[in-house]
């Protein structure tokens, strides 16, 4: 087992470089666990207070794109987990998305059960599925790209088991009922009501929480250690499946929850907005624009892609002068988006917050 | 390009047993007899079964050699992506859309020639093809080769978005298609056929046979092997890697086009029609082990057989979902794919 | 003649080398010795140049080696057995040896048979994986595989390491061979007493800038030398 | 191509207070069904047209229509917050969206809205029985196009004398297909067909039907009934002039292929012969054909049915709009439950809504390709020409 | 007391006999030396007794208990570690935070304590310079001894290192040899070493083992061992004596 030479496998870091807040370079003051105002903490609680007031000065259908924003967010906080700070990449995390989608929204219609419910049993859902899956992959040494197909698999197994069941509806999925009265209970409010925002941002804010606990606690550091190298942590005493798994379950359980957000939002879901592979596409997009391996990288990244598409749209839809020629065509603001997320990844490889941190922590 | 920083310190100790590393190399008889033995045997257990689905052994047969040929068809549409991934590790996201961009291609040399042979593209289409691949590599691609696999793929993505659109753009939503002169059915063992699916498994497995020999045989093959198993090692011995990169991407892309032109008769061409196999293209690639050009082919051969007989087998289901059953299996299986070695 | 030049040299805007100037002939072994994080990797990666130096500057028989393009002088003649080796693990040992002579042209040097008879054991395992050889023998066949580039100069980051007394001396041995068919050597070594046996000059590196040089045979008596890399 | 559509929803956000009234469409302009929604949106647009040209909404002063177009790029989330753009803009009614997924994440909107949203095309049953007030489709539902495709196969069988005996059922198995399965089985079982085999499909992943084919052809069945989409149909006929199965008909119910102009081009010889029964342009009516005759000039293509249904949806807005003389969207839906407006597409009679929102009298057609010409046959009152049955399928 | 117990451990890769039949037993507290021709077989062994991977046949036991096959981290918790010839540096993290993994882990220690203990077992080494650098981008000399400043942390009782001091000047072995006698008087660590440096095998061992093709081919105390004309001629070489 000579080959540290070689072993060609893949690391979602940049190994030259620190990737966690925990993790300053050298010189560079350290911000470590416990011992230094806990900055994390303030900047979420500052981010809540100011997200809160949104609904104040956004239009109904800036809020629409705020929702986006906010779903993507929690799958790209949730995909970081795993992928970021556990080393395993996944490429098929509408899976959890979907199982939180799909738990709600069942349980809701068939039996009335509030999605609060829901969301709980959809989460345990997804963290038992993934660390299923993962206890099946990582056993037989499934690791970088060939983990990431099985994920990318397990999804799409999933995608077509909904399709093909009466039960779940098959391709027509389901459509929440639309009620009378608002309800907190059943997460239901009239239509642009700012609730489904705030408690979305709860949501973001409860997937950042854990995010940052996790990363601050001793099996965060376990995973990341593993992450880095998982045989010299077995030699060390760490049990390196273990912190895998649970650095699996709690992607999945906090992926899960931006299913259930979905689904009470949009009031509708099928195989392929659960389990289709552009969801999983969202919430890699969405980590690594912002910064794979860092905290606050997801959030950053969701909330410039989230109205990228938006932006590019209306955006062609006004041309100025000089594109003018362009407008009218369908596709162009395709184009536009993939030419901005292209330019996006290729200026700022470790992402817009990664590089960001990067430039500052230098000195 | 000057670099200011260091190479990249060499990749991280492994695993006891590599699993993700590409095999190239020789196949381990062993194991791959004992592979083959088990998947006859399962193979034999599905076609029994099938055939009773079935109830008709004209069906069992045309599912068999129906299956044989979509295989072919879809190890040809993924050639590209596992020589691409073997040897930059890019999970190339934009194959399919390049297989698109092919069939249109194909459609206006047909067009524009005044219905010339589609089989005559191949001239025009492939160089074009491989300068694409090679641009889209310098200017895209090599920038970022140092970055984790998440950001290569991001950008293939976006690579995708933007082909599909610009097809739509250009040449607008409406279906289009290309005729093959002389393309008609024939019997192989009562099981009807069209030429032109068989001209395309021939091409697949041309296609294989010149990529594998390139790549076992010839010392550029090796100088390619070389870089992906060890960049720095190959700058090294005085290797450009760089142009390695374009090299491969650009065959890569070229093989993309090459299955584009010899599917484009029998497809319904569209802005998405090459992305539709994406999927299929994924499980291909990792069943025949990423990164080994004649697994590819056995890959093929494995998806375009279970679905077929799946349909037989579980009718009502779509046929993926075998297809991907068989997939998870086998991963967990045979992890580095059927034809994969195990290190 | 490979030529540093009051090369300063390092990491992300880090100065590790300060100044360096180091120089190699061809016919002649040239030592580097210094403690952990001296900077002995670090002027061998910009010899080649696999680093960029921040100042001074860097050239092969006159020519100046451009930096991030490694292959270039790789091409030129100048080759470097890395610290880590990197071999092509999946390719095999023949294989690695194949592509040792891709920068060769037709520059004369030794031939695969005699580099074969220098690492009786590589020919024994041709058909072996690279990574699935013993540290040593991986220590070996990255010497092997530039010796087959036939190049002008070799440097060698610390050949022995991980080698058997045995073969160390091999090692040795064989980078003498090299010398007297008139490469120029420049070895970074731990193993001081050995290295000053063997080469004709010699620069002891201290946090990045040489203290001391002169031929091998003075440096060894110098007390400095003896007491921090000479002694048990 | 397409390239005339858009610009038109270039503003809408300041029209609302103006005298423009806009109404919103929602269609995949980008995306796999791009070829539809471009011409949907054409349609609409042709529609806003003839209204602004024949003096506006009379009702209302002359007051002009204005039509705010949105890309749901064929995603479910996107429709709905381009939906919901829309009706903040100042839509007073939305028209959309060809895909049932969308069109239920619309509906949704547009209920919690109160904004009325007429389905040009989108056939799941489903979107419908949820007890929503705001939403109506034009277009017959999936099961309404089974059961009224096989009583056109019946009926054109029966005319030929030779009885439909069993019929093979090809389906593409999502809502679409699956619905439009259900219904055409129970009314076969009524009507003593035998439905053998039925074999289901991935319409997004098939790349080949021949076994399919193979399975029906060793079957015995005597007509091959198809409901699925263009891709997957082109591949049927491909399938069929390889196998040459031993069939009176290929029959599409609601087919998306069968009665394309393209899939002349595409299929093999030409697609001689191939049957569907689906919703489409009234050829039996005069208007319909201008309709059809302008769009060919105006975009250089045939004019889709799809593109008539949208027209027809906008229309019928427009004439509720004005029935209601007023631009407020609670009273211009109780306009639209109360319409019998005149399609350009097939229909039974003036459009009718069901207290559900489904259009009772709509109706479908058959068509036969014949010469290389899609050709109305059935019912027999609009026939262009008379069907040939058995089709000659397996040249 | 014997501590660790081999007994016919055999292992093979395709073919390739790497161990056949090795035999190996410590007593506490005792230090052996393993030596032998590169590919003998030493971190093969290392590999094997440490659950790397399992062995064919053979078995291994610690303090009387049966390990064969154990898994590593198992092994590690129960008081057996090692180190990696190539070494495995948890690269993302800085020094101190590796060798605050097993601190924290083994010790169950709090961040702090962990932080204490590791900047312990990282001055012992003489790496402390680098504490806070990341160990993705060390010298190579370093990062050898972080490999051993990360089990010193986790205080294992039985400590097999594989090749510790490659890559060190003689002058940075000192302090190394040093601090392993030390563990050995102090703490009663059992140890087993793969070197190749004859003074520090000298030194340290109180028995030596020398491998050849897979097997223990020469077994006892060091001089005689290296002495041995055999070991000379396949091991040291003829120039050993000259140097
Ligand atoms: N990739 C890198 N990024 C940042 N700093 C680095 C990198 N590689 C080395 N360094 C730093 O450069 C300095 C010199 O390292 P170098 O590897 O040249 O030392 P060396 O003399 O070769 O040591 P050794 O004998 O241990 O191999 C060290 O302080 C090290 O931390
Ligand atoms: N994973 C593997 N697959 C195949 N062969 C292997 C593997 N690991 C080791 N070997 C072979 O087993 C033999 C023993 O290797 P090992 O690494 O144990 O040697 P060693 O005694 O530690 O040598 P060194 O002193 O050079 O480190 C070598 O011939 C090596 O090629
Ligand atoms: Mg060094
Ligand atoms: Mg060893």
């Amino acid at each position: 087992m000579n080959n540290r030479t070689f072993a060609p496998r893949t690391v979602l870091q940049e190994r030259t470089d620190p990737v966690v807040d925990a993790v300053a370079p050298k010189g560079a003051g350290r911000t470590t666990v416990g011992n230094r105002v806990p900055w994390d903490y303030i900047v979420l609680v500052a981010i809540i207070v100011f997200g809160a007031t949104l609904p104040f000065v956004a239009t109904v259908s800036t809020m629409a794109i705020a929702m986006r924003v906010l779903v993507f967010a929690i799958m790209g906080i949730g995909w970081n987990i795993m992928s970021g700070f556990g080393g395993m990449f996944s490429f098929g995390h509408a899976a959890y998305f979907g199982i939180g989608a799909y738990s709600t929204a069942l349980l809701l219609v068939r039996f009335e059960i509030s999605p609060w419910i829901g969301m709980l049993a959809g989460m345990a859902i997804a963290a038992l599925a993934g660390m299923g899956l993962s206890y099946l992959a990582l056993r037989y040494k499934l690791q970088g790209a060939y983990y990431a197909m099985a994920t990318f698999a397990f999804a799409e197994v999933l995608r077509l088991f909904a399709f093909g069941n009466g039960p779940l509806h098959r391709q027509t999925g389901f459509t929440i009922p639309v009620r009378v009265e608002e309800s907190f209970w059943m997460f239901q409010f009239k239509a642009n009501s700012p609730w489904y925002y705030w408690i979305g941002l709860i949501m973001v804010a409860a997937a950042m929480l854990v995010s940052i606990v996790f990363v601050r606690s001793k099996t965060g550091r376990y995973t990341m250690a593993v992450r880095d190298d998982d045989v010299a942590a077995a030699a060390l005493g760490l049990n390196a499946l273990r912190y895998r798994l649970t650095a699996v379950a709690v992607s999945a359980a906090v992926t899960a929850m931006a299913g259930t957000l979905y689904v009470q939002y949009y009031m509708f879901i099928d195989p392929s907005l659960a389990f289709g592979p552009s969801v999983s596409n969202d919430a890699i997009i969405t980590a690594v624009v912002g910064g794979t391996g860092t905290i606050w990288g997801p959030l950053v990244g969701a909330v410039v892609m989230g109205p990228l598409s938006d932006l590019t749209t209306a955006f062609l839809r006004n041309p100025p002068q000089w594109l003018a020629p362009l407008a009218g065509h369908d596709g162009v603001d395709i184009i536009l988006y993939a030419i901005v997320l292209i330019a996006v990844v290729i200026l700022l490889p470790k992402g817009i917050y990664g590089t960001i941190r990067g430039k500052v922590t230098k000195r | 390009m000057t670099t200011t920083k260091p190479a990249p310190p060499s990749a991280p100790p492994s695993a006891v047993v590599h699993r993700a590393t590409r095999s190239f190399s020789a196949l381990a008889p062993q194991r791959t007899r004992h592979t083959l033995l088990t998947t006859a045997a399962v193979l034999a257990a599905a076609i029994i079964w099938a055939g009773v689905s079935a109830g008709s052994g004209t069906v069992l047969i045309q599912a068999l050699v129906t299956g044989i040929l979509t295989g072919g068809i879809y190890s040809l549409i993924a050639m590209g992506l596992t020589l691409i991934y073997g040897v930059l590790h890019i999970i190339n996201f934009a194959n399919g859309a390049m297989v698109g961009l092919a069939m249109y291609l194909t459609l206006t040399f047909v067009d524009g020639t005044g219905g010339m042979h589609p089989y005559i593209a191949l001239i025009v289409v492939v160089p074009a093809m491989l300068a694409l691949g090679a641009v889209l590599q310098a200017i895209l691609l090599n920038p970022v080769m140092r970055a984790p696999l998440q950001v290569q793929l991001l950008i293939t993505i976006g690579i995708a978005l933007a082909v599909e659109n610009i097809l739509l753009l250009v040449y607008g939503p409406n279906p289009r298609s290309v005729a093959l002169p002389g393309n008609r059915a024939v019997k192989i063992f009562g099981a009807a056929v069209e030429l032109s699916r068989i001209y395309a498994l021939v091409g697949a497995m041309i296609l294989v046979a010149v990529l594998w020999l390139v790549l076992q045989k010839t010392r550029t093959g090796t100088a390619v092997r070389a870089v992906s198993a060890n960049p720095e090692g190959a700058r090294l011995v005085g290797i450009n890697i760089k142009r390695i990169y374009v090299l491969t991407f650009a065959i890569g892309t070229a093989a993309a086009g090459a299955a584009g032109v010899l599917i484009a008769p029998f497809s319904t061409i569209e802005p998405t029609a090459g992305s539709i196999f994406n999927l299929t293209a994924f499980v291909v690639v990792v069943l025949g082990g990423m990164g080994n050009v004649p697994g590819a082919l056995v890959g093929g051969f494995v998806v375009g057989l279970t679905e077929q007989l799946g349909a037989l087998i579980m009718p009502g289901q779509s046929s993926l979902l075998a297809v991907f059953i068989v997939f998870l299996v086998v991963l967990f299986a045979r992890p580095t794919g059927v034809f994969g070695r195990a290190s | 003649m490979l030529e540093l030049s009051a090369v300063s040299s390092g990491y992300h805007g880090l100065e590790i080398l300060h100044e360096v100037s180091v120089s190699v002939r061809t016919g002649e072994i040239v030592a580097i010795v210094g403690a952990n994080g001296a900077g002995k990797t670090t002027t061998l990666r910009t010899a080649v140049g696999e680093l960029k130096p921040m100042s001074g500057s860097v050239t092969l028989f006159g020519k100046p080696v451009s930096a991030g393009r490694s292959f270039d002088a790789a091409r030129d003649g100048l080759m470097l057995v890395p610290e880590n080796r990197a071999l092509f693990g999946s390719l095999t040992v023949r294989e690695n040896l194949t592509m040792g002579t891709w920068a060769r042209n037709a520059r004369n040097g030794f031939r695969e048979q005699q580099i074969l008879e220098l690492f009786p054991i590589l020919a024994e395992r041709q058909e072996q994986r690279a990574e699935t050889l013993s540290g040593g023998q991986q220590q070996m066949l990255a010497i092997a595989r530039a010796l087959m580039g036939a190049p002008h100069i070799l440097l060698l980051d610390e050949p022995s390491t991980g080698l058997s007394p045995k073969f160390t001396w091999d090692v040795f041995n064989a980078v003498q061979q090299v010398k007297e068919q008139g490469v120029g050597v420049l070895i970074v070594e731990q193993n001081a007493s050995q290295v000053l046996s063997l080469a004709d000059r010699a620069y002891v590196l201290e946090a990045g800038s040489v203290v001391l040089e002169g031929t091998a045979a003075e440096l060894a008596k110098d007390p400095r030398v003896q007491a921090a890399y000479l002694g048990a | 191509s397409g390239s005339a559509v858009s610009q038109s929803g270039g503003g809408a956000s300041s029209s609302a207070a103006g005298g423009e009234i806009v109404i919103g469409a929602l269609h995949p302009a980008t995306g796999a069904y791009a070829a539809d929604g471009q011409q949907m949106n054409n349609g609409a647009q042709m529609a806003v047209n003839a209204v602004n040209a024949a003096g506006g909404i009379k009702s209302l002063g002359g007051a002009k229509l204005k039509l705010a177009t949105a890309d749901t790029k064929g995603e479910p989330e996107t429709g709905s917050s381009e939906a919901t753009r829309l009706i903040q803009s100042g839509a007073v009614a939305l028209i959309g969206t060809y895909q049932s997924a969308v069109s239920t994440n619309v509906a949704a909107v547009a209920e919690r809205n109160k904004v009325p949203f007429v389905m040009d095309v989108s056939n799941a049953d489903d979107i419908l029985t949820k007890g929503y007030t705001y939403s109506f489709r034009l277009q017959p539902n999936a099961s309404t196009m089974g059961s009224l495709g096989f009583d056109a196969l019946q009926n054109i069988a029966g005319d030929a004398h030779k009885p439909v005996k069993q019929v093979a059922f090809l389906y593409e198995n999502g809502a679409f297909g699956s619905s439009t399965l259900a219904s055409f089985k129970s009314k076969a079982k009524a009507a003593g067909v035998k439905l053998d085999p039925v074999i289901g499909y991935d319409a997004a992943s098939v790349s080949d039907m021949t076994t399919q084919i193979q399975q029906v052809s060793a079957s015995g069945a005597d007509v091959l009934a198809v409901a699925g989409y263009y891709r997957d149909g082109v591949l049927v006929a491909q399938a069929v002039n390889t196998v040459k199965p031993k069939l009176n008909a290929v029959f599409g119910v609601a087919n998306g292929a069968f009665d394309q102009p393209q899939f002349v081009k595409d299929a093999p010889n030409g697609g001689d012969g191939y049957f569907n029964a689906n919703y489409a342009i009234d050829r039996s009516n005069p208007d319909a054909l201008a309709l059809a005759k302008d769009y060919q000039a105006k975009y250089g293509e045939t004019m889709r049915t799809s593109a008539a249904e949208s027209y027809d949806a906008v229309k019928l807005v427009a004439d509720a709009i004005d029935r209601a003389q007023s631009k407020d969207p609670a009273k211009v839906r109780d306009a639209i439950a109360s319409t019998s407006y005149k399609p350009m597409a097939a229909n039974k009679g003036p459009v009718h809504f069901n207290d559900k929102g489904e259009n009772t009298n709509a109706g479908l057609i058959a068509t036969q390709i014949l010469d290389a010409k899609i050709q109305q046959v059935y019912p027999a009152a609009g026939a262009e020409t008379k069907p040939v049955y058995p089709a000659p399928i397996s040249k | 007391m014997t501590v660790l117990e081999i007994h016919g451990l055999s292992k093979h890769f395709h073919g390739l006999k790497a161990l056949s039949n090795v035999d190996l037993t410590v007593e506490e507290g005792e230090i052996v030396g393993i030596i032998g021709a590169n590919g003998a077989g030493k971190t093969t062994l290392f590999n094997c007794v440490t659950g790397a991977f399992p062995p064919d046949s053979g078995s291994v036991s610690l303090d009387g208990k049966d390990i064969t096959g154990m898994s590593m981290h198992r092994l590690a918790g129960a008081g057996l570690a090692r180190t990696f010839q190539l070494m495995r540096p948890f690269s993302t993290m800085t020094v101190v935070e590796n060798a605050m993994v097993p601190a924290m882990h083994q010790h169950h220690l709090s961040a702090a304590d962990a932080r204490d203990r590791a900047m312990d077992a990282i001055a012992m080494v003489g790496i402390e310079t680098w504490a806070n650098d990341v160990s993705g981008s060390l010298p190579a000399g370093v990062l050898k001894r972080l490999e051993l400043a990360r089990v010193l942390a986790l205080e294992p009782r039985v400590l097999l290192l594989d090749e510790v001091l490659a890559g060190l000047v003689p002058a940075e072995r000192t302090p190394v040899l040093d601090l392993l006698e030390r563990l050995r008087h102090e703490r009663g660590v059992t140890m087993v070493f793969i070197e190749h440096i004859m003074a520090a095998v000298r030194r340290l061992s109180d028995r030596v083992v020398m491998m050849d093709q897979g097997e223990v081919i020469a077994s006892g105390d060091v001089d005689a061992v290296l002495s041995d004309p055999h070991v000379v001629e396949i091991y040291l070489g003829k120039e050993y004596d000259r140097a």
